[in-house]
């Protein structure tokens, strides 16, 4: 019998984490925001850093918070109220490091999880997507039923595997310490010709082929990557064999912290909209706006509470592992939902100042419609969640 | 998710009510529907009686299962899966009974709770609903009028009151042993002047009135009730002089997330009937599943059946905990009750063509949830009551 | 250059149906929704009769008004108001006739229309859904790639022709002078052996094998009927050949009168909510509630008018020979989804007195969820829609 | 429909603005959205003012092309697909001359109006919002005040009256060769004191403040307005005391079609590059297109752009035959605004990938579009107008 109650310490991180959002991340994303986020800033990767933050999750034998993925979720949520990029960075990460705690080999384990825990912030990050022009994970040629088309292959040569190729839309990929890289590999066939590899950042061959200047979440960084016959040794392969598997179980699993970042942000929209109808004494007014203002308000909380259940539920699944594939499906599509909509509303509430380029009612609604696509789209995941019902 | 925190027995007990509801509930429930005139139907009551589900949270002093808010929810959902009007039934009970238990004396707890615990099955009804008869248009659609009675005092002696008023939509009236209501002690009837008050079937001048059609949850038996010079014994009135709206409200606030675990029942139902037809039925030239636009369409109905359930649950856990739960009640009501709505309406289109016969499940699902929309306060009543907190 | 104004006669007969509609149909319609749609009602038939309504577009040279659908849409949105069940009887006639119009031979016309223009009340229907498990055109099994999965079949012997088979789902079927059929012809193939028939009814083999009980639209009787060796001269061939074409002409014609079913129905209910609120002076109130109730009235007439815009257009790109097939798809669909938008909402607005069965805005709610149904799912009209994107 | 309405002249002159808006406005839309600091771009208000199409609805003995609001909506959405910034600085032209027409004086339409219709483009602003600067959290957001104005007279002599004031968010403000705007008689500023007025750029005292970066349509480059000491001359007031007020309502009525036009147009922008989008994107082995749940998107989107069009085009007609426009302005609005909404959300899902990067096409549409729904008037503004109707 569980009681989901948590622990003192547990509920001064979260209100740590949320003073830090709040009087110090949301500062610098609003700053990034309008500068754009065409360079690597180190502000707040610094500030999560000093508090152990980038990946939470990893277990304190290699330096971590071992935090479970409830806690994760809820630091994740609190994180994007501050701002849905920042805790983009930390989502990032969690991608690059699933599958070396689930499946890594003890060396890498214990050479590149520490630097996740240090006070000085490195990054990692997860190469997927092909660079193409019809981009991502997405089937290219008609007919080919075959479910990842990943066109970076690795190659062994001696003791060495070589890899080449391209991948598109990584977040923390200019900057990671190590990226976690999936290709197909030569040796071996169809699905489970798919593999994970981890590559040391900076390595020969390892070039920024483009930076992605997005619409919103531009607190986090985002790039393309080369990568010309990259050459790492064997014993960097993460989960050999199993990597369609081991992609699978990595979206499942961080799927609910895209979900978190959804609540929060949808939480940061509306608690300005709250906010400014308060300071503007909406509610001891008795005409139409106020009535409207007042019950949108109440819908939108509504709306908010569902999603966060339904992201803690997936986190939840995944802590007592039962079966999450389902339950993660539903928390980012239903958390993404929620966010696209409390974000629109709020612009609506607070009208004409979401005119304003850096008011960040109107970056709320731009982050939130970064949710559609990070990690694949909602046809994707409706498309996967479709198969498991 | 909030299942995890039952016991192993009490999980159990929840596996046998949906084998119950399989076989005594969902082969009866168009015809209970279609009965709509002929009373409540005391076979399956004498089934649910058996297994003491009348009124299941009643405490186990009184003869009661004594079961929290969040495992009576369960129960609820599982019997509405079935029908929603036997939920509805039992939620009915359920909300009778709360304020005698939340603020009655324990005479009045002995008195009537061992009545909803018997093998013999006994109903109760709670009688809210202001209706002014003999208008072609009625007065003040849409909300709940909550801030008077039109049940007023006619006499009071040192004993006695004497009561003469009428009430209308009173579910379970018909085959109620008794009655929870409110009276105003003024004939302005304003909010400061109401209390509550158990009346029982016995006392001479109560008349059940003409039986209402409704649009869903048809068999429970909605009616109008005429109380004539009734003569209240004083130990019949529940809580002070005056306290009757916040009991009432409080009342409220813990049994509308039971009206919301009957939605997500009810959405459930229709989300498996469209699931399975769309599986079966053949589209284009294939199940029509493999349509895109139908199976992301049944995966969005799964997705917000869970945060629909997940929201009750919430609510439930904190009226269990004893923690403020008064917009987690109400937050669970607009969302269950609107993901009831779309789902139901959805899971029509895609079972097509027979679920537009009267009498198919489909249709009938689309009923319930939209009644079910408007029992125990509209969405937009909640919205306003969470509002009013801001 | 088009003006789109109607001339006085024009505005006389609206009028007249609005007014007929009210003060006749309305009355009839809540008592045979109450009594259930098992039984042939003649009232309404011969109200509309007695005018020359049940097939206003028929020339006058066969007896009838010959109007434009323009004109024809509008009455049939009027009647709707009165009763959507009622309009359905006159757009299954329509459904029936069109056919003969189109490309019926002369004595086909000369001895049938005349009798849908009579002033005493006959009806005629169109029997397109095959009777099966799994209902209507749609495809039965998987892989098949045949629109029209018709297996009701047609022989010739000698001069006459003889029909096998069963149909479903039809408005009118048990008292129609006259069935207009679709079936297979053993003599041609593929899509053109789709082959319409006219069957006069009575006629020896035609039986009624069941009566639908509808949710809604129960002004209207509908029934399955069986086809037992019912023979009829060659002549009685509408439209040699081109059946699959000509059904979709029908289909696309008939769509436009669908959408105005669903904008009378959406104005009945918003009409009934909108009194009410007068009659409970809702709008001199300064409250929650009342500033929900008008807002959501606007919204609710804001697009009544746009579903009829869009009915409007179909209905004179009809008139005009223009390409309407698009655009009266656009207008079932969209007059479809207002229609169930507004009843349902309506519902809400007018509260607990729509417990009342019986009371017309329950009825109303019951009435639109047919139009999703009635000549084909939405999702066919979304899938035929999509095809000319 | 109302297409059919057009002479032939008229609807070759449209195939024309189609093809200018091709040529020379698709290609520089990001880069115009992008240039926010920098002013108008005059390239393309040259342009436009070479085929008159400034302020089309001028009347021909000013120098205009006399259009009718049907042609000139039809006009601002063929714009529209191209830029809506572009549509929006001629439709702020067509605003902020409307007052001129419907209420100046012969001797005003002839100084104002031809400024427009020159071949040598200038533009015209309305200044409209309040805005109560220095606080860290707004006064009154989301609805238009329309009540008061925060001009104000400072001193009346015959011939002159001397304003002081401020305006924010005046579209066009940095490139206008004249100002439309309301001053309030009395300090108190009540909506009887108001009068309209037109402010030619030349005149002492008038200040062009800060730039505000905005949301959306951020080639219109809106700023604030500072009058300080300004001396206007009398005949530069239009109408009679105290009708600012309703001149302004009546204004807003005939221009807020037009907003709904842009609406349009950038919706059919969004939706046409989703179209093309699905038949080349490849989702799971094949176009994704071919998925229903694409496709019937897709059938949706076009559906309800086609009614928000006949919307707008209904309301011209009326306004084009002085019939009642009000409702119909109103509902026009409200309908393509959340279809211009809607309908821009959904085609980012379908472009995919790209559609999240900054300077795409669909994410500007989707930024115009928000803004759109807040210029003149918000969805629920025009149900409150309508609802006061009834």
């Amino acid at each position: 019998m569980e009681t989901f109650a948590w622990t003192k310490e547990e509920i001064d991180l979260i209100y740590e984490v949320r003073d830090l959002a709040k009087n110090k991340i949301a500062e610098r994303a609003i700053y990034l925001d309008s500068t754009g986020d065409e360079r690597q800033d180190w502000v707040i990767p610094e500030l999560l850093a000093r508090r152990n933050l980038l990946a939470p999750d990893i277990p304190q034998e290699y330096g971590g918070r071992e935090l479970s993925m409830r806690m994760h979720a809820s630091l994740i949520e609190e994180l994007a109220v501050g701002c849905a990029g920042a805790a983009a960075i930390v989502v990032a990460n969690s991608y690059a490091v699933t599958p070396i705690l689930i499946v890594g080999n003890k060396e890498l384990k214990e050479k590149y999880l520490p630097y996740m825990t240090t006070k000085n912030p490195n990054l990692a990050c997860m190469a997927i997507n092909e660079t193409r022009s019809n981009y991502n994970i997405e089937r290219l040629e008609r007919g080919n039923e075959d479910l990842t088309r990943i066109a970076t292959y690795a190659v062994k040569e001696d003791n060495q595997v070589i890899i080449n190729g391209s991948k598109d839309y990584i977040v923390n990929g200019a900057a990671a310490k190590f990226i976690l890289i999936l290709v197909r590999s030569s040796y071996s066939k169809h699905k489970s010709r798919l593999q994970f590899y981890l590559l040391p950042n900076p390595s020969p061959g390892i070039t920024v082929s483009e930076v992605l200047r997005k619409a919103g979440m531009r607190s986090c960084h985002t790039a393309k990557l080369n990568f010309h016959d990259v050459s790492i040794p064997e014993s960097h392969i993460v989960g050999e064999g199993g990597g369609y598997l081991l992609l699978m179980q990595n979206f499942d699993r961080n799927r609910t912290l895209l979900g978190a970042i959804g609540v929060g942000v949808a939480k940061a929209a509306y608690d300005l909209a709250l906010d400014i109808a308060k300071a503007n004494g909406i509610f001891n007014r008795s005409n139409s706006y106020s009535y409207y203002v007042s019950s949108t308000l109440a819908d939108l909380s509504t709306q908010i509470d569902a999603a966060r259940l339904v992201v803690m539920r997936a986190a939840f699944y995944i802590d007592i592992d039962a079966n999450y594939a389902r339950v993660s499906n539903m928390a980012k599509l239903y958390a993404t939902q929620v966010a696209q909509h409390v974000t629109s509303t709020a612009v609506d509430l607070v009208g004409r100042l979401g005119f304003l380029v850096g008011h960040p009612v109107e970056k709320y609604l731009r982050d939130a419609q970064m949710l559609s696509i990070i990690a694949g789209s909602d046809y994707l995941h409706r498309h996967v969640l479709s198969a498991q019902l | 998710m909030f299942r995890y925190t039952l016991s192993k027995q009490k999980l159990e007990f929840l596996m046998a009510v949906r084998e119950l509801v399989q076989k005594h509930i969902v082969p009866y429930a168009i015809e209970l529907d279609d009965k709509v005139d002929k009373g409540v139907d005391f076979g399956i009551l004498n089934i649910l009686a058996e297994h003491n589900l009348l009124a299941p949270s009643i405490p186990t002093e009184f003869g009661g299962l004594g079961l929290s808010h969040l495992t009576t929810a369960m129960i609820l959902e599982e019997i509405a899966v079935g029908c929603a009007s036997v939920a509805s039934i039992v939620s009915t009970n359920l909300h009778a009974v709360s304020p005698i238990i939340t603020a009655g004396t324990s005479e009045q707890k002995e008195e009537f709770l061992p009545k909803l615990t018997t093998k013999n099955p006994q109903l109760a009804a709670l009688a809210l609903i202001e209706h002014k008869p003999n208008l072609d248009i009625f007065a003040y659609p849409g909300s709940m009028n909550i801030r008077h009675s039109s049940i007023n005092v006619k006499e009071v002696d040192e004993d006695y009151i004497t009561l003469k008023g009428y009430k209308d939509y009173v579910m379970n009236a018909k085959s109620a042993s008794f009655f929870t209501t409110m009276f105003s002690a003024t004939p302005k009837g304003e909010k400061q002047d109401l209390q509550v008050l158990v009346l029982p079937l016995d006392i001479p001048g109560i008349t059940i009135g003409k039986n209402k059609k409704t649009l869903g949850l048809r068999a429970c038996n909605a009616n109008e009730l005429i109380l004539e010079n009734v003569k209240l014994p004083k130990k019949y009135l529940i809580g002070k002089p005056g306290s009757g709206f916040l009991v009432f409200m409080q009342n409220l606030d813990r049994n509308v997330a039971f009206t919301g675990a009957i939605s997500v029942g009810v959405a459930r139902a229709a989300y498996e009937i469209a699931l399975g037809a769309s599986k079966n039925r053949i589209y284009m030239g294939k199940p029509s599943f493999e349509e895109s636009a139908i199976s992301y369409t049944l995966a969005e109905m799964a997705t917000k059946i869970n945060a629909a359930r997940l929201s009750v649950h919430l609510a439930c856990m904190f009226i269990d905990n004893d923690l403020d739960y008064s917009q987690a009640a109400s937050k669970s009501k607009i969302i269950s009750s609107s993901v009831a709505q779309e789902v139901t309406s959805k899971a029509m289109e895609i079972v097509g063509g027979k679920a537009y016969l009267y009498g198919h499940q489909s249709e009938k699902y689309l009923r319930d949830a939209k009644m079910l929309s408007i029992v125990d306060g509209s969405e937009q009543f909640h919205r306003n009551l969470i509002a009013a907190q801001f």
